[in-house]
């Protein structure tokens, strides 16, 4: 199929996508007009009977509790693909670095450090990334965060010390193995939190901590420990994203230099 | 309140059209990094903080990073390639 | 205005497809997926907002207080933060095609495979 | 509708000289204009915040003051040495 031949079928098919798409959305509740009952039910439940203020993150780890399981562990699973195709080829790690590093120079693009400010705002930064990353997670159900959001403030942490020119750092904070078995834990203490529940003859993610009082960071049960366990997840996964992603193009540029 | 939300959202089809009619990458990641934050900030405007918090945290380092650094392994890639076919060629020319 | 939101989702998913459909570049193509993918999320809201109602979270408010839905927010939440390892995954792929066929046209690759 | 949603009303169409500048513009000029966008809407989730009445979503600003900064390093340095 050439290329005007498949424009114009984008075009005919996109006509079709948007008329009906129209004729579809005239049928349902008009914008701002929510009418469905499961939305008002869990806002007017949540606080009482799961002693949580921010009812997202209750639907998320607690009413959808096994969604999201899934949900994790499609993050799980493209990052573990992710790690599998950046692997090293055997062919490339005796690379010459020799003859790349002085290809680099050539072409006047060896590294200059990061100025004496620049890493000194950048590295004064991370301190308090990873106090308000702990905090988005800690108090997930009671204003808005929760161990997704939390676990990326968390993850960009490790990211700015490479940033102010540390890559050495970087290694150091965010080894590999480490990083690597941080993620299957995550994942892992997610399945099994969801055991107890079972356990005490309920059903699978069943909460079975007392609930405290609601306004508290001790509340909420089950939700606090899986939120913990979900940061760990996705603050790892993406650092060992990342971790690759930077090896593959770094690791030869950078040898030279120190 | 509606003037708000309007504007947003014609802001967001706007942003949305021009990244997409960017064709060069390393520019396109300034334009989405960009969507991101109108994103976020319509996230918000529709009464989902943690909708928001979630894109702002993911789009204003993460994402754009992923991106960068996989346009910067393309390029190291191509050039690795050039240099070897240079000094074949050079090869088979002594 | 009451058709504004939809018509914005459905525009945003247009536009990202003509850009995967058109798309000259692997990593072109994946910041279109990213723009297609975020229809969904206006679509969702827009549905689950309510006017004159706040967010979800009944922190310093009482409950009661009118609220948009919760749910669609829950699924969005969740979304958006494994797309960015979708993102890399797809990424990885785009490295791993440049790396075996030296380009990165969908096109001249088809070509290639033959 | 109060003072501060008009303030934020204000406030966005500001955002439209940096879309601009993100889409049109050298390299350095379309860096310039995505760390204002970060900037303008740090203070745009503030005023927003304030309006809706709700104190528990200035994490959000927050989230963005501290995040913006890395974003643009991350642009800053990959411009610089590779692209």
């Amino acid at each position: 199929m050439n290329r005007r031949v498949r424009r114009w079928f984008f075009l005919i098919c996109a006509c079709a996508i948007f008329g009906l798409f129209v004729s579809a959305v005239r049928q349902m509740p008009t914008f701002g007009h929510y009418r469905g009952p499961y939305g008002d039910i869990l806002n007017r439940e949540t606080v009482y009977e799961r002693h949580i203020t921010d009812v997202v993150t209750a639907v998320n780890f607690d009413w959808r509790g096994i969604d999201t399981l899934g949900e994790e562990s499609i993050l799980f699973l493209s990052v573990i693909g992710t790690l599998v195709l950046l692997r090293k080829p055997s062919s490339e790690v005796n690379d010459s670095h020799d003859e790349n590093d002085t290809a680099d120079k050539r072409k006047g693009r060896e590294i200059p450090l990061p100025s004496a400010a620049t890493r000194v705002a950048t590295l004064g930064l991370v301190g308090p990334l990873v106090v308000f990353g702990l905090y988005i997670v800690a108090h997930g159900h009671l204003t808005p965060g929760g161990g997704f959001q939390g676990g990326v403030i968390l993850a960009t942490a490790p990211l700015l010390v490479y940033l102010a020119g540390d890559l050495k750092s970087f290694k150091r904070i965010a080894n590999h193995e480490t990083v690597q078995i941080g993620e299957a834990l995550g994942l892992l203490g997610f399945l099994i939190l969801g055991l107890p529940g079972m356990i005490r003859g309920g059903a699978y993610l069943r909460n079975v901590l007392p609930l405290g009082t609601s306004g508290h960071v001790f509340s909420g049960g089950m939700i606090a420990p899986i939120n913990v366990c979900t940061g760990v997840a996705v603050s790892a996964g993406l650092v060992a994203v990342t971790y690759v992603f930077l090896e593959h193009t770094l690791e030869t540029r950078l040898r030279g230099r120190r | 309140m509606l003037v708000l939300q309007a504007t947003i959202l014609i802001f967001v089809a706007i942003t949305a059209t021009a990244v997409v009619f960017t064709r060069q990458p390393v520019r396109q990641v300034v334009g989405l990094s960009f969507y991101g934050i109108i994103l976020g900030l319509l996230f918000f405007i529709l009464q989902a903080p943690d909708v928001a918090l979630s894109q702002i945290t993911i789009g204003a380092v993460a994402l754009p990073l992923m991106f960068m650094l996989s346009l910067a392994k393309i390029r190291r890639d191509a050039e690795e390639r050039k240099r070897r076919e240079e000094s074949e060629h050079r090869r088979e020319a002594a | 205005m009451s058709l504004l939101p939809y018509i914005v989702a459905v525009w945003l998913f247009l536009v990202g497809l003509y850009g995967i459909v058109t798309s000259r570049n692997f990593i072109h193509l994946v910041m279109c997926l990213a723009i297609l993918q975020s229809s969904t999320y206006v679509f969702l809201l827009a549905v689950g907002y309510r006017i004159g109602a706040g967010p979800p979270v009944f922190a310093n408010v009482p409950v009661g207080t009118p609220a948009v839905d919760p749910v669609v927010q829950a699924l969005l939440l969740t979304d958006i933060v494994v797309e960015a390892t979708v993102v890399a995954l797809l990424l990885s792929f785009a490295v791993q095609v440049h790396r075996n066929t030296a380009t990165l046209d969908p096109e001249k690759v088809v070509e290639l495979e033959g | 509708m109060n003072a501060w949603l008009m303030g934020a009303d204000v406030l966005l169409f500001t955002l439209v000289p940096c879309g601009i500048a993100v889409f049109r513009g050298n390299a350095i000029e379309r860096l310039v204009a995505l760390e204002m966008a970060g900037i303008v809407q740090t203070i745009l989730l503030v005023f927003l915040a304030e309006a809706f009445h709700r104190p528990s979503t200035y994490d959000l600003a927050l989230a963005m003051a501290l995040l913006t900064f890395g974003g643009g390093l991350v642009f800053a340095r990959f411009l610089e040495r590779w692209l």
